[in-house]
């Protein structure tokens, strides 16, 4: 019985890690099909937890506090558009500047705000995310089996959860079977046919990586609103990196992000579950190794069976007609 | 209404240093078909692509039907019904046929209304001009001739009343050719006008009603084409006489320096492309391999080549076998006398981002001449890179220019030289005179004989069947992957192109 | 005499929710007392130890106090340099240098106490420990609260968990959050954490789950009042005030400080927070385990003697 | 679409326009500074001055440029192969094992100049290794290389701790980092380089290993445009099918250019261990790996521009430094603000005023030649 619990949390821990994983890869996905290398993803996440915390905080309002994340990510991106696809600057460098101005603004300005050590105040109940319980969860939480799932592992999570999920078959449907997806995925793979399609590149690629922004942003608000209380420096904590490296490791395929991200969010609180757990013969495992796992298993997995990963065509060089 | 379709007035543009259209005035009748010719870059494309909005011209104004308009996309030529097929095809790769000829003209913001539509547009268009493609077929799969029709589907598609094609024909067989000039002609009937940009003046002298000609950015001539001539066109073009056919005395064929036995080479999707080929080439011959593009050709020439392991069958070079199935590597074959003129100058053949000199080495690059140990001898590279650019009047002449800004005819310069004067015993050829002008044509005609003349064994890949008959002294016709006949240069073109087509051959099933 | 006092962070910054944080709070309540204004720096990398401590020295800020075991090296160097300037190093000690304080807390004291209460507070037989990095310094926080938990209930199991290796570890709530989550599911009652800003994360699980929390270095009862059942407070604050004010009244003396329970220079904090989870039974056996070490009837392992922890 | 148009002179094209890049970069970061209520002026002061202003000061600023010389150059190198490696964090920490191996074995019993070349060795041979797997992986499986140098990173992390903890830690000693090296393993400073110049390093832990990096920069533009190696990778890097038709390796390639890479990330951990700290010690790379990309992006993957992006991020860094010493208000993370302006005016924003400069050039340029005309 108490093994269940313990599984069952470790699927929950699972879940809840992957949502900032799914929504940021997502955000990724749209703006590299549509041929803008997205570094600067962690920089995004960061300031948008940062603006979400801090919107709340003042307004207590956890809403306006989506919002002002939403916000604070789209600034980011208007940025990172601004560079890469107005001034033709290198995707790369400019996703790199992100991330710095990130990691140091929201601390400078955290400060400014609140001068309570670089954090924001923790949140009262009511302006933070808070988990939805499904209808009957409760009645049904004591059917063995099926209601312990229904109760314990899909109901009680947090709106933005349930959202993040619903996002990957909407993202597929948008890249897939609206006028809007077939574009942008055409932009990301040859702008030329786009451009002598009558699209104006420059507008699809700045609506892909906006769309991004506003991904972006609900991840950072899941960070500081929903999972925790409130922002801590440099809270990201590098989940921007795991995300680009989902991204790719999904082939940049809407359904695959789903699994993949999964996949992370597993092995990472199996990381967390197993440590100063003994393995039979083993024996005891440093807590390091434990910590490597998720890492490792990774590469295992990428070099045994996921093949070769093929990026959109034009996905890093700026659109330049006449040179 | 006014008479011409199209009017443009003092047309100016310039890339950079680069003045690609001077004050161009050229007036389009409607309903006509109106050639434009004239050398690597000249300004064909770029005037057109100003036309269809895809360029802006610094200077000038255009006329649609007589209205004056600022066409300042794409989408404006579109709307007011110019189309074009470009040069280097704009379709997305990885996407279905449907998805192309949809993209910009979807309808509506869901799919599926606008599929629903289009792929009853399409089938209407299909048999309209009996071109069929298969609507679900990925481009990238597809033949280039295929990728052609797709291209102009895309236009009809969108209803255009012009229609501009630049150098339509340069991938395509005769039969192919024949087959787009027809359809040109029903369209013209249907009232619409046509502007064809070629090298090849037998395509003007054929289809096209007017034809202007363009050198160094300016029109420097249009005539009614009855009233003109080919001799005329290729002089007015390229400014001084040229020969149209290089004239070649008898072929005295040596020992077989170049024997194929049973070759057969798959790709990547495990589909035969290949399929049980054999033949010889002797010293001092030119054997040419006719055939629509995509039958095969292009893999028969990367596994001789060692570019591609083969699947099956031998290959011998100057009498030693070599590994086709193993580890045979370009690298290795060229040590043996094996030179290659690949298909593809732009994918294959070149870096367009190197300095001319150091294309002048791509495989060579190894060799003691080039090398000191582990050094490149940047002075001797130099050195022979301004020797060939003189041999071969490459233009301009800079060993140290990047290599994309070279006109594509002296890009093939540049790949030629380099594999000629490494003195092959054996030299294999792909597409020797694609998107090159007349002028230069002429000029690789004639080095090739001389190749000849000199004793090398010269394996000929072209889908020019003009090219192939006045070169060759055996013509192969490959089909499907296999080798469907051998004719003399001199069989009628007709035969040759029911042979390419894939109709049996009586002689052969006669034995 | 003439104080211009500094100090210098470690590389995890003055605003860690750690000894960081603790010694700019000191500092703080040094200029609202005296009204006398103190230099900062944070340093971004090692390079800049020795650069930090010179650039303060030669421009006659005395006494300066660094704050970190990483600081021993470039002390004992810059120290030599600036024979007439005041040093004091917290968390490691630098011995025979005439003009160096060295400032060391037995963190394994407060942790103990933490443990006791811990141990009573839980209804479950088994109580969480939350880790920043797997380093020695947290050991000994551990290990002493290993003792506190085991000297309450022989039998107890204490789930250990650590939550990185890269600096990012001391800023992760997410994942704080996430072990005590796992910890909890495992059975843990009562959660300690000593992961810095890690540890907001690990307290508020804690409270959402209806557990209880335990905070470190500050107070940090006031953060899920109620819910947080005390905090293991190491008065580095305390520390860098008395090197402040040792200077100013001519007081400071070079020597190596050891700051226990008996000094007070660790504890758990009561206050108004935590005073409806302390029964009165738990605040005895606090005393009493409290009288016990200062008296020396109990010692508590310093994992740091032998890296090792016997419990 | 079209200014007038004019090559802009070599001078223009490689100092004016960055040099009007940075301008406007720190008028931005100026604003910062003033949002901090500071005065940008005297920021700017502090930061030129205190990275150029002093021996000690030109010091700090080129240790810091070596690490990134480093850096930038084993980016550089992947890049020109058509590989991103954005492993260099990684594979600098991990040489940091190779480099007290060799300090470590010796420092007692050899002179510095015999366990430098040790170092050398040891560090891009470690290095290497840890780039090895990601490039095997890339060649031999197709795997993309950006998610498993990503990966290599966090593991180089973990592996770094665990040798801090039980191989290189003193038993007792609390510090994540190995005893202090002898003479053996302590590099000269380059005091006499400064001294030429009159110009006195102080206590600056400027050191052999920055000129290691010249030589290697030097050696690296041998490597590229060079060497036949160098031509092999660079074809690759551009045109995949021209590689084939050359008769290029693919997997050698990659193989080889990411050994290099890696190898020259490793010597990035000379400069801080053996030349500065004395000692392996917990994350002594502190992001330099990151940086680099941004310097051989800026240094368009030559190893002269990286040599210069070096120097300025060297400068930031220095430069920074000092402003957060002197004023209150300035923080560390002001200083990271900073840096990410000038990474993005200097570098993602580069072309913004190249028209208007160009357009200017040649008004210029029209201007003279009517005087010309009119002259005759
Ligand atoms: N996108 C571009 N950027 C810069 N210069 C260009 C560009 N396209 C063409 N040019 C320049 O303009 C000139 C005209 O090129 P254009 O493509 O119009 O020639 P063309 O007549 O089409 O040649 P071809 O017969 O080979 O197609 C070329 O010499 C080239 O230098
Ligand atoms: N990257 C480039 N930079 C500058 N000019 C270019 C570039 N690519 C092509 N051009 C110019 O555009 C003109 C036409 O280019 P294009 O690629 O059409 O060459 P081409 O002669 O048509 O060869 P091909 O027929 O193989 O395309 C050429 O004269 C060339 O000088
Ligand atoms: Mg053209
Ligand atoms: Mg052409």
């Amino acid at each position: 019985m108490e093994n269940i619990d313990w599984i069952i949390s470790i699927l929950q821990s699972t879940i809840r890690m992957s949502v900032p994983l799914i929504l940021t890869a997502l955000a990724g996905l749209f703006a590299e099909r549509s041929g803008v290398v997205d570094i600067g993803l962690e920089g995004k996440l960061l300031a948008a937890a940062f603006a979400g915390a801090s919107g709340a905080a003042v307004t207590g309002n956890a809403t306006l506090g989506v919002v002002a994340a939403i916000v604070a990510s789209l600034l980011f991106s208007g940025v990172h558009g601004y560079a890469s696809i107005s001034q033709r600057g290198n995707q790369i460098v400019s996703g790199t500047a992100i991330n710095f101005i990130a990691a140091g603004a929201t601390v400078i300005i955290g400060n400014a705000w609140f001068n309570m050590a670089g954090r924001t105040p923790s949140l009262p109940a009511d302006a933070k995310l808070n988990p939805i319980t499904l209808p009957f969860a409760d009645a049904l939480r004591d059917v063995p089996v099926i209601g312990q799932i229904y109760s314990q592992l899909l109901s009680g999570h947090f709106l933005l959860t349930y959202f993040a999920y619903a996002m990957i078959p909407i993202s597929w449907w948008i890249l897939y079977r609206t006028r809007f997806g077939l574009r942008l995925r055409a932009v990301g793979e040859n702008p030329g046919a786009v451009d002598t399609a009558g699209i104006s590149v420059v507008r699809m690629r700045y609506m892909a990586v906006l769309l991004g922004g506003v991904m972006a942003g609900l991840a950072g608000a899941f960070l500081s609103m929903a999972v925790s209380a409130g922002f801590t420096k440099g809270m990201s904590a590098g989940k921007g990196f795991i995300a680009l490296a989902a991204l790719v490791f999904a082939n940049w395929r809407p359904k695959n992000i789903l699994f993949t991200c999964l996949l992370f969010g597993l092995l990472d609180s199996l990381s967390i579950a197993m440590q100063g757990k003994t393995v039979p013969l083993v024996g005891s495992i440093p807590v390091q190794l434990w910590q490597a796992l998720p890492y490792i298993l990774t590469v295992v997995l990428l070099a045994g069976f996921i093949g070769k990963a093929t990026p959109p065509r034009a996905s890093g060089n700026p659109y330049v007609k006449e040179r | 209404m006014s008479e011409f379709a199209i009017e443009l007035k003092g047309i100016d543009k310039k890339f950079g240093p680069v003045h690609a259209n001077k004050n161009i005035d050229i007036k389009i009748r409607k309903g006509t078909i109106h050639g434009i010719i004239g050398e690597n870059g000249a300004g064909k494309s770029t005037l057109m692509s100003i036309l269809y909005g895809f360029y802006q011209a610094d200077k000038g104004e255009i006329l649609i039907d007589g209205k004056k308009i600022d066409i300042k996309s794409p989408s404006t030529a579109i709307a007011s019904g110019i189309g074009m097929v470009h040069q280097h095809f704009m379709l997305v790769e990885n996407f279905t046929v449907l998805e192309n000829v949809m993209l910009g003209a979807e309808e509506s913001e869901i799919l599926n209304k606008g599929i629903v539509t289009a792929r009853q547009a399409l089938k209407r268009l299909e048999d309209e001009y009996e071109m069929e493609v298969d609507p679900d077929a990925v481009i990238e799969e597809l033949p280039v001739g295929i990728q052609q029709r797709v291209e102009i589907l895309k236009a009809l598609y969108r209803g255009a009343e012009i229609l501009i094609l630049d150098e339509p024909t340069g991938v395509l067989t005769p039969a192919e050719a024949d087959h787009l000039f027809r359809i040109l002609g029903q369209l013209k009937n249907q009232g619409k006008t046509i502007l064809l940009i070629t090298h090849k003046l037998r395509e003007i002298m054929a289809v096209t009603d007017e034809v202007s000609v363009m050198r160094r950015g300016e029109i420097v001539a249009t005539r009614t084409t009855s009233k003109t001539n080919v001799e005329e066109l290729a002089e007015l073009m390229v400014g001084r006489h040229v020969l149209l056919h290089v004239p070649k005395g008898e072929s005295h064929p040596g020992d077989v320096k170049l024997s194929v036995r049973n070759l057969t080479v798959k790709d990547g999707r495990g589909v035969t492309m290949v399929d049980n080929v054999s033949f010889d080439v002797r010293a001092g011959e030119i054997v040419g391999v006719a055939g629509v593009a995509g039958n095969g050709q292009s893999e028969l020439l990367e596994a001789i080549a060692g570019m591609r392991r083969a699947a099956g069958g031998t290959v011998t070079l100057n009498g030693e076998p070599v590994d086709v199935t193993g580890k045979a590597s370009p690298a290795k074959l060229r040590k043996r006398g094996l030179a290659h003129v690949p298909e593809d100058r732009h994918h294959t053949g070149l870096v367009l981002k190197f300095e001319e000199s150091e294309n002048a080495i791509l495989g060579y690059h190894n060799d003691p001449e080039y090398t000191k140990g582990w050094l490149l001898d940047i002075n001797a590279i130099r050195a022979d890179a301004q020797k060939k650019i003189e041999q071969y009047d490459i233009r301009p002449p800079n060993p140290r220019l990047k290599t994309a800004n070279f006109s594509g005819g002296n890009q093939q310069k540049i790949v030629l030289a380099r594999e000629m004067e490494q003195d092959p015993s054996v030299l294999i050829i792909g597409q020797p005179t694609r998107g090159v002008d007349v002028g230069a044509i002429e000029f690789i005609h004639k080095r090739i004989i001389q190749m000849r003349d000199q004793g090398k064994a010269i394996l000929l890949v072209s889908v020019e069947l003009d090219e192939i008959r006045s070169l060759s002294d055996r013509v192969l016709v490959m089909f499907a992957g296999r080798i469907v006949g051998e004719r003399s240069p001199d069989t009628p073109e007709g035969e040759l192109g029911l042979l390419m087509a894939g109709v049996e051959d009586k002689k052969e099933a006669a034995e | 005499a003439d104080v211009k006092p500094a100090i210098i962070y470690d590389l995890g910054g003055k605003f860690d929710k750690s000894f960081n944080e603790a010694a700019f709070n000191g500092a703080t309540k040094f200029t609202t007392d005296t009204g006398i204004a103190f230099r900062e720096f944070e340093i971004a990398n090692d390079a800049q130890r020795e650069q930090a401590l010179r650039k303060f020295a030669g421009d006659g800020n005395n006494p300066i106090v660094v704050a970190g075991f990483s600081w021993a090296a470039a002390v004992e160097k810059v120290a030599a340099e600036y024979p007439d300037t005041k040093f004091a190093i917290i968390d490691m000690v630098v011995a025979g240098k005439p003009n160096v304080k060295s400032i060391v807390f037995k963190e394994q004291e407060g942790s103990y106490l933490a443990g006791v209460m811990a141990a009573i507070a839980a209804k479950s037989n088994t109580v969480g420990f939350v880790g920043g990095m797997d380093i020695p310094l947290i050991h000994k926080f551990a290990c002493g609260y290993f003792g506190g938990v085991k000297s309450v209930k022989p039998d107890a199991k204490v789930l250990e968990a650590y939550t990185g290796s890269d600096p990012s570890a001391w800023n992760d709530p997410v994942k704080g959050g996430e072990i005590a989550k796992s910890q909890i599911s495992q059975g843990a009652d009562v959660v300690y954490h000593a992961a810095g800003g890690t540890g907001v994360g690990v307290l508020q699980a804690a409270a959402e789950a209806g557990k209880l929390g335990i905070g470190v270095d500050s107070n940090q009862n006031g953060l899920q009042p109620g819910k947080v059942l005390t905090s293991m407070l190491k008065r580095v604050d305390v520390a860098v005030y008395n090197a402040f004010n040792d200077v100013k009244n001519d007081k400071f003396v070079a020597d190596i400080q050891v700051l226990g329970l008996k000094e007070e220079g660790v504890g758990v904090a009561m206050d108004d927070n935590n005073k409806p989870l302390v029964s009165a039974d738990m605040l005895a056996a606090v005393e009493k385990a409290k009288a016990d070490i200062i008296s020396g009837a109990v010692t508590v392992h310093d994992y740091m003697s032998d890296e090792k922890c016997p419990y | 679409m079209s200014a007038p148009f004019v090559k802009l002179p070599a001078w223009a094209e490689y100092g004016l326009v960055p040099l009007v890049n940075l301008v406007i970069a720190f008028l931005v970061a100026g604003l910062v500074v003033v949002f901090a209520g500071e005065n940008p002026l005297r920021a700017a002061y502090l930061m030129v001055s205190g990275a150029f202003g002093s021996g000690e000061g030109i010091g700090y600023t080129l240790f810091y440029a070596t690490n990134f010389i480093f850096a930038g150059l084993a980016v550089a190198v992947a890049f020109h192969a058509g590989l991103f490696n954005i492993g260099v964090e990684g594979q600098a920490y991990i040489g940091g094992i190779g480099v007290a191996a060799a300090c470590l074995a010796f420092d007692n019993s050899l002179p510095w100049y015999i366990v430098f070349p040790l170092a050398i060795a040891g560090s891009a041979i470690t290095g290497a290794l840890w780039a090895l797997v990601p490039a095997w992986l890339q060649a031999y499986r197709g795997s993309h290389i950006v998610i498993t140098t990503i990966m290599f990173n966090y593991l180089a992390n973990q592996l770094m701790l665990w040798l801090l903890l039980n191989v290189y830690k003193p038993v007792g000693s609390m510090a994540l980092q190995s005893r202090t090296f002898a003479e053996g393993g302590q590099l000269p400073k380059l005091d006499w380089l400064l001294a030429m110049f009159g110009l006195n390093i102080r206590a600056a832990p400027f050191n052999m290993s920055f000129l290691l990096a010249l030589a290697v920069s030097f050696l690296v533009w041998v490597l590229i445009w060079r060497t036949r190696l160098g031509y092999e990778m660079r074809t690759l890097g551009n045109s995949a099918g021209a590689a084939r038709f050359a008769g290029i390796s693919e997997k050698k390639i990659i193989i080889v250019s990411m050994l290099i890479s890696g190898g020259l990330s490793g010597m990035l951990a000379i400069n801080s261990i053996m030349g500065d700290q004395f000692r392996i010690q917990q994350d002594f790379v502190a992001g330099a790996g990151f940086v680099g990309i941004a310097v051989a992006l800026m240094g368009r993957s030559h190893p002269i521009g990286i040599v210069l992006a070096s120097i300025l991020f060297g400068m930031l860094y220095q430069g920074g430094a000092e402003i957060a010493f002197d004023m209150p208000n300035i923080s560390r993370d002001m200083i990271v603000v900073i840096q990410g302006l000038v990474i993005l005016f200097a570098g993602a924003l580069e072309h913004m005023f190249r028209p208007a400069i160009t357009a200017l050039f040649a008004r210029a340029r029209a201007e003279a030649t009517e005087t010309e005309a009119a002259g005759a």
